[in-house]
């Protein structure tokens, strides 16, 4: 696969390593999450069959985490952002 | 003249001869030849047994789907199974030897399976073979088993070395027949960076098997001329020998080109094949088509053969299998094999068309609707048995029969991101369809243009889309453009032997078999028969199985649906896919700064990961790993002793932020760590199980040095990635790895600070006072070199770690030997390092797997609860914290000669020895020669409340029960007044 | 029809006239007492136990496509029982148990091929962890043998000892394990459980679930609803959209793994090698073709199909341990879809709704568990209650923290 | 001045040079190497001390910037290797930390590197069959980190098609430099 990088263009996905759903950036509040929150945080998936925000973390480039997001069903990517700030214009 | 069947004309180079062995047999060849034409040459039309009934066979092809022709190509070392004889490039010297039989090709013992084909029909072997149970592996599998396989390994290393790269392009372009060649022109001219690549070694396709012409050029001469301008073209690059097999997402191609294959020996240093990953922004697939047979009764007979490969022979290499040949064709191209063999002075006994409004001949007999219905000849073909248009039976003598059943698209690389081919009525064949790889278009007979003029201009119009080249679009070379009547004809009625998979024997019959027993799917069919499932991936018989079963389910051919084509188009050695990653370079190794001197030392070394690490320092007179070890530590203990531990993570942790950024990362607190200490720190997983642990030291306000286990560096280092990013990405923190720039030693032992003050510079006070225990320092060593100092201990010793720039670390290491002589300095190794850290009671890679919490390592108190840290919050689920949760502990033996092994389990004393009783097991053990027995950690349920317990450490595996004493995890120095001494 | 030599010999001498259909294709009835989704492995060996241990007749096997062609059809064949923890153990020991008396009691011949299995060691920390691991196997009653590297460079002399990256230094055997034919497997099962009556029904997809109050009263289908007291899911590759269905988030991410077959070849491996060190295990199937694979691709993915990245990465290890398959040729790779769970383990549970059980999560450790997967899940759709081998494999141990993970990769699906 | 010898990523006194061919492989000690990563919010007072340092602008993603007495290479966003003659530079990161001041986290990297100068007609046909670049367009002033036989590496174009340099971890300059020797032989 290719993942267009923000910021260096096309790069093989070899680069990189998969680090899963990009609802691990939300975090539980320590201070107001139940456990229940926390096991849903840890634990439970969406795992679509079609777009997925996932994060990919370009260890063999700039070290940046990036938001991918993929179609699980074609591997299709539609968007690419840097996870420190989604939605940046670079 | 020993090349009997050798015709005038072809692409071979008469001028040198090439002399060749098959089955020890000595023939002559020329350049340009394959194995299987030079073979034809000389009349041998018998090159291999089929795989299940061991049926005599020649080649069905001329090129790389050939079922039939497969040998063991080369010997030795080199000697490698399963080769088409059809692709291989002659070369002097070749030695080819047939497979699968005994004791020869033309007496083979294991065609006795013929005879009883009746009873090993389909699938036969699921339903016996199962009385009694135990014979299964005792009897019927070794049977089956030796008469399984086709070619045999050599069992030797493969000699040969083999390379990986990647290359780039606009536009790659896949086959270079007409429409591929027309089309690398094309794009060649508009200056994008193109690749030609073609798995023959000569370019043209079918061009060089035709006596078409091209723009008044014969067409392989044309071909010759294209390819010639293509090469003098900087941006286009020319790839002969290299198929494409596979292609991946997002424009991925991967391709194998073949090195030295048609060489004799590879010269020293080159690769024998290159696997090139092709990294193209538009691919136009050019792949032609592949013909396909008739399902006759025994049609697989040596001399039968498809009509265009017959042709190809003829054509390009000047050979025929016989020099009487019969066609059997259900379209005009039989015709055309007829023609071009008769001009080349072959015998065409008949032109048998199933067709009652065949075209005749002036040249040869055309029999208009008729059929094979059987063959004769035992080793090859002799006679074919016809029946007319009337009725009547008809003999015809030939030593060869031409089979032309139409042609297939060639769509295999359109399938591998599992598009769905499509049928198209008009040709009687699935085209490229559903949605194609990213970036690819397909032309020429791949996607059903069968014609030469067709195939040049959709090649073109295919370039010219892709490119999104405007203006008029040049004009396409002249070419035969005849009308293609392609009608379906797949098997003769009413035969039942007829192959379909003529490797894997599948027959007509078998398939009816498959249908009655309900293995209707094609799926179904394909793994109840085996069909297609052979060496040549179904190419030329996949599509007969499917046109039967649909007629007998009575559906339409779509309807049946087709099998997917997956990876590789051609089978693919596995020494190409692996490259240079093999022997010694199957991983990068990583050496510590130490590592020449410690080489002169005479260390042993360990992998330790990707590290080379030494494991101890025999010296002189020591004939047992044990002596060095325990002199290391005893002396280490006793005196001074010093070990590389630079493998150690470090990860340089800066910004204003640094403090929280660590109190996140770690479970126990840092935001308060003054500036000038190291504290110990154990990081946590989300889910509360501990990730590493190490220390932290704050060499200034805003910068801390973090250390990490060498087995899990990479991984903090991403862990701490994923929490700056991710999860705080307000923070002004940043991190780098500075693992590899520091040589790092630790100084371990009562002389240490002895040893040290020797080589630290004057002005920095590193008594007790002056840098008590885990203190760091930024220093200078030697008179000026910049250095760290920390102290900090892993063996429960006084002890330093000192660092310094890793260019330096061999010299600092020699000068600490020098200086340390007059205290009997001893350099340990990891075994030493493991001792005293299990003395130590120090948690370790055993210790920290991936299961355990800080409760169970004994530091649940450090988890605080004043703040927030990664997995603080999981760590608290009950099942994480029940009353008898596993805590770490020390074993040492009741009777002091007992072993203690890492990996035996814990029973009570007395109960019963088993999973259900087990109070769990031990992760770590050696000798202490501080204590003079063996000593063990590990984990014990409500471990903190059994010291003193005898239990017994039973471990079946290796056949050893003890009875253990549970003691605490510090074995040395309890109290730590050595650490601060 | 009995299956057996002499039926085999009678046909061949009567022009195979005889052969019945394997399985028959029914209709599917309005309500069956117990339906499962799936006819894969698991759901076809769920309504077999159904049928031959648990006395269940009105059962129904429902699939949106044909059976076995899920990762039953497409998996390496590996058999084997050896794992290190409680939770797990003991299931895939009575797994292994069942294997060997599978095509006795199927009359198939699903040729279990019990030729071992051996867990390379190149390290002492792995020697540790491997003895932990096989003392776990013995007192859970399974075998497990320590070899020396001589006793390996004896068995198999065609590794690579002298010129290795990572030396070996000794390996972990069972004797029991081995291999299967797995599409037999499938077939087999099918068979049986049909001549039980059970209804096997292909090409009939579940589109939703009928509930009402809590209660699930059967299924909605491409061929309309059919209702059930019970319905048992058992649809690796797609338990997440299916059990949407039933409003579920699971704890569960599909993965594509990649497997890999050579051209046939004289025999030359005696039974299964692993090389975990460098992610390659390979076994040589009755046909001769050597059958490896190695790690996922590590992405979330239904597309059933890899890249090359893991192509390369196993077929490196591969030269690394054997550097004699060097020419050996490819001849076909695929991919299918792993459940992963959060821990590596399995689930065989309830579920919040009432009458409907799961069964997934198999991660790459289905095929080996096939018969035991549907012997416990036939034990909880017929009583109610897990099967004494899996008792673990619960939903809610994420929950309370009762996790089962082999490899100590944490909730971090890609990395078991 | 203090008493100890360096060694080279190699293990030598002096550095190694191989010749295959018209390409020239040559390990380079004489380079000393900090990274500075600009402080959070300060990112664009730390480009200004840089653009000072630098006589330029600091490179921009994918980018060198190649020169005298300071070179850098982009690293990463608002992150970057800074690289001078070791000779000069032995305590690089102390020099530049008192420049840059506050607006930057600067570490030492001098020796968690070995560096490789690639140079002679055709090196594209040795690079080819080591990482994933793409060459064709991989200009003179273009930097990239790329894998060489699965070692994480920086690829620096000094000279398009003639000359790159090629930093390494120095724990493995053996394996990359046995890498690079043997695409050597293999390519030329």
């Amino acid at each position: 696969m290719i993942i267009n990088h923000p910021l260096l263009g096309p790069r093989d996905s070899a680069e990189f390593v998969y680090l899963g759903t990009s609802n691990l950036m939300d975090r539980p509040d320590p201070e107001t999450a139940t456990p229940e929150d926390w096991h849903d945080y840890a634990y439970l998936r969406d795992n679509p069959a079609g777009p997925h925000r996932e994060l990919w973390f370009h260890e063999g480039g700039d070290r940046s985490i990036l938001i991918v997001t993929r179609d699980t069903t074609t591997h299709e990517i539609s968007s690419v952002e840097l996870a420190r700030n989604p939605g940046a214009q670079v | 003249m020993t090349q009997k069947n050798r015709l005038i004309g072809g692409q071979i180079d008469r001028n040198a001869t090439l002399n060749f062995t098959f089955d020890g047999k000595n023939y002559t060849g020329h350049p340009g030849d394959t194995l299987a034409s030079a073979l034809l040459a000389n009349n041998v039309r018998l090159m291999g047994r089929s795989f299940k009934y061991h049926r005599p066979r020649g080649p069905l092809t001329a090129g790389s789907e050939e079922p039939n022709a497969i040998v063991e190509l080369r010997s030795g070392a080199r000697q490698e199974p399963n080769t088409r004889a059809t692709t291989a490039e002659l070369f002097d010297g070749l030695s080819a030897k047939s497979q699968n039989r005994w004791p020869s090709l033309a007496f083979d013992a294991m065609a006795v399976n013929d005879r009883f084909s009746n009873f090993l029909t389909a699938g036969f072997y699921y339903k016996t073979f199962m009385w009694p149970a135990a014979f299964w592996e005792k009897i019927y599998e070794p049977i089956i088993r030796k008469a399984a396989g086709l070619g045999s390994l050599s069992m030797q290393t493969d000699p040969d070395e083999y390379d990986k790269g990647f290359r780039h392009c606009d536009l790659l372009i896949i086959g270079a027949g007409p429409a591929g060649l027309n089309a690398a022109l094309i794009a060649g001219r508009s200056g994008a960076e193109v690749i030609l690549a073609d798995e023959d070694f000569r370019m043209g396709g079918r061009l060089n098997a035709e006596t078409f012409s091209v723009a008044e050029l014969e067409g392989a001469d044309w071909a010759a001329q294209t390819a010639a301008e293509l090469s003098a073209m900087p941006n286009v690059r020319l790839m002969p020998r290299t198929t494409v097999i596979g292609a991946f997402d997002h424009g991925i191609y991967g391709a194998v080109e073949r090195i030295t294959d048609h060489l004799a020996a590879s010269p020293t240093g080159k690769p024998r094949q290159i696997l090139w990953r092709i990294y193209a922004k538009q691919a136009v697939l050019c792949a032609g088509a592949t013909e396909r047979p008739i399902a006759f009764e025994n049609n697989d007979r040596p001399g039968i053969m498809l009509s265009a490969s017959m042709r190809a022979y003829a054509n390009r290499w000047a050979t025929t299998p016989a020099q009487r040949v019969a066609i059997f064709t259900n379209n005009d191209d039989g015709h055309r094999t007829a023609q071009d063999l008769h001009a080349k002075g072959v015998k065409i006994a008949a032109v048998i068309d199933t067709r009652p409004d065949a075209p005749s001949s002036m040249d040869y007999e055309v029999l208009q609707g008729a059929q094979v219905a059987d063959t004769k000849g035992r080793l090859g073909l002799t006679f074919v048995e016809v029946v007319r248009a009337d009725g009547t039976n008809r003999t015809i003598e030939c030593g060869a029969l031409g089979v032309s059943g139409g042609w297939n698209p060639n769509v295999q690389l359109t399938c591998h991101q599992r598009g769905r081919p499509i049928w198209k009525e008009g040709l009687a064949a699935f085209v490229p369809g559903g949605t194609l790889p990213s970036g690819m278009s397909v032309a020429g007979a791949a996607v059903g243009t069968f014609t030469t003029h067709g195939a040049l201009k959709s090649g073109a119009d295919a370039v010219r889309k892709a490119l999104g080249l405007k203006g008029r679009a040049p004009a396409v070379p002249e070419a035969e453009d005849a009308p293609v009547n392609q009608t379906p004809f797949w098997y003769v009625t009413g035969c039942s032997r007829a192959w379909l998979d003529q490797q894997n024997d599948v027959t007509v019959k078998d398939v009816k078999l498959s249908h009655q027993e309900g293995f209707r799917s094609v799926e179904h069919l394909k793994r109840y028969t085996t069909l297609g499932m052979a060496t040549d991936q179904g190419k030329t018989s996949n599509m007969g199985g499917l046109a039967i079963m649909a007629e007998l389910a009575g559906k339409s051919i779509p309807e049946v649906g087709t099998t997917i084509f997956r990876p590789p188009y051609t089978p693919t050695a596995i020494g190409t896919l692996a490259g240079r990653m093999r022997g010694k370079e199957f991983h990068p190794t990583r050496l510590t700064p130490s590592h020449f001197w410690a080489k002169e030392r005479g260390a042993v070394f360990v992998e330790v990961g990707n590290w080379l690490r030494a494991q101890w320092f025999p010296l002189p007179g020591e004939t047992h790993w044990r002596q060095s070890v325990d002199r290391e530590v005893l002396a280490t203990r006793s005196s001074v002793g010093v070990c590389d531990c630079t493998t150690l993570g470090k990860i340089d942790v800066q910004g204003t932020d640094a403090a929280i950024f660590l109190n996140k990362v770690y479970c126990n607190g840092f935001a308060k760590l003054a500036v000038g200490k190291t504290r110990y720190g154990l990081m946590l997983r989300e889910d509360g199980i501990a990730l590493d642990d190490g220390t932290a030291a704050r060499l200034a306000e805003d910068q801390f040095v973090v250390t990490t286990t060498t087995a899990n560096a990479a991984r903090v280092y991403q862990h701490m990635e994923f929490v700056r990013q991710c999860l705080m990405p307000q923070a002004d923190v940043q991190l780098i790895s500075t693992t590899e720039a520091w040589a790092q030693y630790a100084v371990a032992g009562p002389n240490s600070r002895k040893l040290l003050q020797k080589i630290v510079d004057a002005e920095f006070d590193i008594s007790n006072e002056g840098f008590p225990f885990m203190a760091c320092a930024n220093i200078t060593v030697c008179g000026g070199l910049r250095a760290r100092l920390f102290r900090i201990s892993f063996s429960g010793e006084l002890a330093f770690e000192i660092a310094v720039p890793s260019r330096y670390g061999d010299a600092l290491m020699r000068k600490l030997m020098a200086e340390g002589e007059e205290f009997d300095v001893t350099p340990y190794g990891t075994e030493a390092l493991g001792v005293m850290r299990i003395e130590k009671g120090h948690a370790a890679g055993n210790e920290l797997n991936g299961t355990t919490t800080a409760l169970n390592l004994g530091m649940g108190r450090m988890v605080s609860k004043a703040k927030d840290s990664i997995g603080s919050k999981l760590a608290e689920r009950p099942g994480l914290n029940e009353p008898d949760a596993l805590m770490q502990i020390g074993l040492r033996p009741v009777n002091r000669d007992d072993k203690v092994t890492a990996g035996g389990h814990l029973m009570n004393a007395l109960g019963p020895v088993d999973a259900a009783h087990a109070q769990a097991y031990v992760t770590s053990a050696a000798f202490s020669p501080t204590l003079g027995c063996m000593i063990g950690l590990g984990f014990l349920k409500d471990g903190g409340n059994r010291n003193g317990e005898k239990l017994r450490l039973v471990s079946p595996v290796t056949d050893l029960t003890v009875e253990v004493e549970v003691v605490s995890a510090h074995f040395v120095d309890p109290e730590g007044e050595r650490v601060r001494a | 029809m009995r299956y057996s030599g002499f039926k085999v010999i009678k046909e061949a001498l009567t022009g195979h006239k005889g052969w019945l259909p394997a399985w028959r294709d029914p209709e599917p009835k309005a309500h069956y007492d117990i339906v499962i989704i799936g006819g894969g492995g698991h759901g076809l060996a769920t309504a077999h136990y159904l049928a031959s241990v648990y006395g269940q007749h009105r059962v129904a096997v429902v699939e949106k496509g044909w059976i076995g062609g899920g990762n039953v059809g497409r998996n390496t064949t590996i058999i084997r029982s050896n794992y290190l923890l409680d939770g797990n153990e003991p299931f895939y020991e009575f797994s292994l148990k069942l294997w060997e008396g599978l095509e006795q009691d199927l009359n198939y011949n699903a040729m279990v091929s019990q030729r071992g299995i051996m867990n390379l060691i190149h390290s002492d920390a792995q020697r540790d962890a491997f003895v932990r691991r096989g003392n776990a196997m013995i007192l859970n009653g399974a075998d497990a043998e320590l070899l020396s590297e001589a006793q390996i460079r004896q068995e198999y002399p065609f590794l690579n000892f002298d010129d290795a990256r990572f030396p070996i230094k000794g390996g972990l055997a069972q004797r029991r394990g081995g291999t299967v034919r797995h599409d037999a497997v499938a077939w087999g099962y099918a068979r049986a459980a049909d001549r039980r009556g059970v209804d096997i029904i292909q090409n009939c997809e579940v589109t939703g679930f009928r509930v009402e109050n809590g209660k699930c009263l059967g299924v909605e289908t491409s061929r309309g609803f059919i209702g059930a007291g019970r319905v048992g899911c058992a649809v690796a590759g797609n338990s997440s959209r299916l059990m949407e269905k039933a409003g579920m988030r699971l704890p569960i991410e599909s993965h594509v793994l990649q497997a890999f077959v050579t051209e046939g070849l004289k025999p030359v491996l005696p039974g299964v090698i692993t090389f975990g060190a460098g992610h390659f295990y390979v076994s040589q199937s009755d046909k001769g073709g050597l059958v490896f694979g190695g790690d996922i691709d590590g992405y979330n993915s239904y597309a059933q199909r890899g890249n090359l990245p893991v192509v390369e990465d196993v077929c490196e290890g591969g030269m690394a341990i054997m550097p004699m398959i060097g020419r050996a040729r490819l001849l076909r790779m695929w991919g299918g879809i792993m459940d992963m769970s959060m821990d590596g383990s399995p689930i065989i549970d309830r579920t919040h709704v009432d009458g409907l059980y799961f069964n997934g999560g198999w991660c790459y450790g289905g095929f080996k568990a096939t018969p035991a997967s549907g012997y416990a899940f036939a034990h909880l759709l017929a009583r109610d209650e897990p099967h004494e081998t899996a008792t673990a494999y619960r939903f809610d141990r994420f929950r309370t923290g009762h996790m089962i993970d082999e490899k100590g990769m944490g909730n971090q699906p890609n990395l078991h | 001045m203090h008493d100890l010898t360096a060694i080279t990523a190699l293990g030598g006194i002096a550095p190694q040079v191989d010749t295959v061919g018209e390409v020239t492989l040559s390990e380079v000690p004489d380079v000393a190497l900090a990274s500075v990563a600009a402080r959070l919010r300060k990112e664009s007072t730390c480009a200004a001390q840089l653009k000072a340092l630098l006589g330029g602008p600091p490179p921009q993603a994918g980018r060198a910037k190649l020169g005298e007495p300071y070179a850098a290479v982009w690293l990463g966003p608002d992150q970057w290797m800074l690289s001078a003659r070791f000779e000069t530079h032995q305590d690089i990161a102390a020099q530049v930390k008192t420049k840059l001041g506050d607006t930057a986290s600067v570490t030492e990297q001098t020796d968690a590197w070995c560096c490789f100068d690639l140079t002679g007609p055709n090196v594209r046909a040795v690079l080819e069959l080591l990482c994933n670049i793409d060459l064709l367009r991989f200009e003179t002033g273009h930097a990239t980190r790329t894998s060489i036989h699965h070692l994480g590496c920086l690829v620096v174009c000094l000279d398009k098609g003639q000359s790159v340099r090629i930093l390494g971890p120095r724990a493995s300059a053996g394996s990359l430099h046995h890498a690079i020797t043997t695409a050597m032989a293999s390519a030329l």
